[in-house]
């Protein structure tokens, strides 16, 4: 299934959900937030979530800022 | 100590210290550890961007581990759009409605947009949070924002990562005499006397990053900016002499011997 | 930690502090005293003046009481004759050597004239004195006032008494670069900012008394001029960041979010 | 006799000396020093040294200053 | 001669003179006609106010007889309304499509507000008319000013009144790079050198009015006004050397005599 | 018109100008006449040198073919005992008493040497030279150059060839303020708004050289300079506004129209 | 009838025209613009436009100003 | 005859004058001066007074400067 991970096209499994992805991406989830489609998920929903075809995901952390 | 009953207080949260530094530009998580240390502060700005494995975890563990709050911001950021979005993310990911609100014009000049900037601020406010804007030194805007009912207002000194200090004296002193909300200095100060000269001009708090990360020596920069930040306040407080034109003797002029 | 490390010398003397705090101009010994506490001041000066029953005395038990070391001044002299005797004088009554040189050209600018100046540092160089004379700020004179062996250099930022702070920071940085003794900004400082920006253009120490003598809250002010000392001094030796016409991001720009 | 002491005239003792004088003027000696005629008298000196008639004296002390 | 070919353009309009005085302040129609010729201005502001009989005509005939091209303002308008229908009586009364767009915020700063400001230049744009804005010195409001076509933007020194010349050269600079339309220093100017700095840092006219119209002799400021922004241009073109740290002598060091 | 009745006089001489032109750093002598002409100055340095075929000859034939009177100076001089015998080589060679007196205490800062330009003056004088001496902004060493019977005092506004413009404009205004003798802005002048604001101090004249001679376009900048110290001039003559903290209207804030 | 000039209230004959307004109020119209409850009427109307019981009317001249 | 004019040493013949020597360096004496010794020598006496072996002399004249 292919979906945009922070603007990289990524082929992930059809039943894949958010907690999977963010979980493949960083160690943690603490302190990182999703947008699908533009919009906000809360963390509680990742592990319901699950990743449509197409879909174009954020994937953000805080970072060295300001 | 007169300066430590002196506390700053932002909506409910009250501070010990007037330093508030960032963390952008810091040549390591270590050398920004310690530099954040040395600075005293108690509040402490980062940006969101996309994870990039490993780095995420290990700055909040610091900023954590030093007890020190959060201050998301949305740098980088050039509509109301976006930075409401990047808001919103930010809340989610760190669990705060803090915000400093950047919502800049171009990479250039890096100065605030006043129209995407106050469209910004009265979405945010609407959506609860706590919005500390970083705006540019014109008295006009900083009321409207205040209006708008931001928690504060962060006026430049001179545009980001320029070290000119504060190029208007004359508007943030405007600036000051009009607000309501506390007046944080945000953005220009390149070394110890600038930040004095905020305080003396009556700003409540300094925002800096890039005069702490970016100096020669980080660590010794932040223990200049704290000791400066509390002289600045003190000064202020302490009621300054007039300035005159002509000499002022410190010494008494009478009773001095005839030795011609 | 970094600030205590760095100790100000004078030929052998040693201090902790870089700043350096005057008497005058104090309204009643008891502020004097809370002040040059709270200024953290090791060297102070006195005026030699005929004799008041009672003052005198108390005057020197405050000092001496800090634990704070006399320096003697010549202030109110016109001349290098009367300036002499007074530093005689001085060193009779109290028993020290070190001596403010003070040859003042007129009371309405009590600015420092060449002539005499030069006239009586010689003297008193050669009669064992240990000579700290107040200078304009002029990098010639300083020069040959080095070259007549005095400890150090004291230029003035502005006169006497005015509070303007330091008006042509160019000549200081001039005399900083050519100095081979210490340099002590002395008088003009107004508030906290001006004492910074003295020892961030490389001073080695700063020397004030009516900026906080005759500030409103004469303590509050000596803890201000502290901690801006030494914000100065922590800022000059940790290398500050260059100045920019334009700005430089403190968040990166890469790895933002598309959000729009 | 009749001598001038910080600018006043004051008639002193014929026999009397700095250190009567010094007395005189303050509780303390310590902290002054005294010019006579121009030229700084030590004050291991003051007990021997006597007052002339028409002597100049100054007789000081450190105040606030500076 | 070097200054006569250099026309300053508005739109299709150009003008041999780039200084342009505004009426405002002056004690009597005889000393304005008297320094409106010596300043050598051919474009000069008037406001719109409620008939006072007999007042208005003679104004005019003053301008016009001096051949003196019209710019009426908004001054005192609060709101893009109020601005909007000013312009209006404004181009109807005077049978001129030009305009000074002046919307402030407050009395007490008469500093522009950017978003009344924004609203009213874009309507009167759409409408027609060539809209000179009274802006601050932001140069994010300028550039939008000038995307919403505006023939020109004037960016303050500093508030109207003041006297205080130009506060952040800086922002000036910023505003003339960036620039596609003329840039016109408009308030703040107190004296001649303000007049020529404003010229220095590369703007193309200067507006002014109390800084010649309040001065105890106005007609002999506005000849001194009329030469500083020409002497302004002039170096503008000339290009100055650089500022150096250390001195460069101007006399030759080599063939000097021994005479020691 | 109000600036030709306003003559500068030196002694018995007068002048139509008040901006002094020297000789020095022009790339040629084609390009020299040209900025001469263009700054109509009345008054031109030149120093003394060994003699170079040729070329000598010319420059006087230019300066006398423009009508302008010499003012010879003595460069380069670091003693009392050069000075003094350079300036009678340049009496004897160009048959004036007029000079510039210039004692310089080393190369790199170019300053003037307050003992041996004191010392030169007063030898100068005593032979019946017109002594001009170039002196640092220091009001004590003006005055005591006026005192010896220096015909004018010439203060810099910061070291040769810098274009730092007036760094101390409160040491130039002391300077004016006491003065008997006229006071010429001397050294430091980098561009127009420089020359203006050594006029509004209350400096009688402006003397320059590298400003011009080595500006990218010297004729244009000689012209700048020309109009600039016209414009300070009549700006100090006229009496500028006072400077205020906050706005002041120049349109009447009475007879708005109720159009809301 | 009853109108508003200026914020005064003023009463004018019931068949008065701009034009009438206007030349009672200055010498000569030139410089000078109307505008009746907040519309401009252009000069060229003034003569035909009567004036309609409780108008607000401004009538503006160009004064010193800027 | 060995003499030094601005700084180098020259040979002039024995029996040359100030006037000579003059001439020799510049087209034209005006607005030039000389220092014999670190004497001034005015111009009306160049030409009576002669050089002597081991003179040092100094012949300036104005240049662009100040």
């Amino acid at each position: 299934m292919n979906v945009t991970v922070n603007g990289r096209h990524t082929d992930v499994a059809s039943d894949a959900t958010l907690a999977d992805l963010v979980a493949q991406l960083c160690a943690r989830p603490t302190g990182t937030a999703v947008a699908v489609n533009g919009d906000v998920v809360p963390r509680s929903a990742w592990s319901r979530q699950r990743i449509a075809d197409g879909d174009a995901l954020e994937v953000l952390a805080a970072v060295q800022g300001g | 100590m007169t300066s430590h009953a002196d506390v700053f207080r932002i909506a409910d949260a009250t501070f010990g210290s007037r330093l508030i530094m960032g963390t952008g530009g810091a040549p390591s998580h270590e050398i920004l550890e310690s530099a954040l240390k040395a600075s005293g502060t108690e509040l402490t700005t980062v940006a969101m961007r996309r994870v990039a494995p490993g780095e995420a975890g290990s700055l909040l563990d610091v900023i954590t581990g030093l007890g020190i709050r959060l201050l998301p911001n949305t740098a980088g950021c050039f509509t109301a759009r976006e930075a409401v979005l990047t808001a919103k993310l930010a809340r989610e990911a760190l669990q705060t409605d803090w915000l400093k609100l950047e919502v800049i014009a171009d990479e250039r000049t890096l100065l605030p947009d006043p129209v995407e900037l106050l469209d910004a601020a009265e979405q945010l406010v609407d959506d609860g949070f706590l919005v500390l804007p970083y705006t540019n030194d014109d008295p006009v805007l900083a009321r409207r924002l205040e209006q708008l009912g931001c928690a504060a207002v962060m006026p430049l000194g001179s545009p980001i990562g320029t070290g000119l200090g504060i190029r208007n004296p004359h508007n943030i002193g405007m600036i000051v005499e009009q607000a309501g909300v506390p007046v944080i200095l945000d953005a220009g100060v390149g070394t110890a006397s600038d930040a004095a000269l905020a305080m003396e001009l009556g700003c409540d708090a300094v925002l800096l990053a890039s005069a702490v990360t970016r100096a020669q020596d980080p660590t010794r920069m932040a223990e200049a900016m704290a000791k400066a930040v509390e002289a600045g306040r003190l000064a202020r407080l302490a009621g300054r002499i007039p300035k005159r034109f002509h000499a002022e003797a410190s010494s008494p002029m009478e009773g001095r011997a005839d030795l011609d």
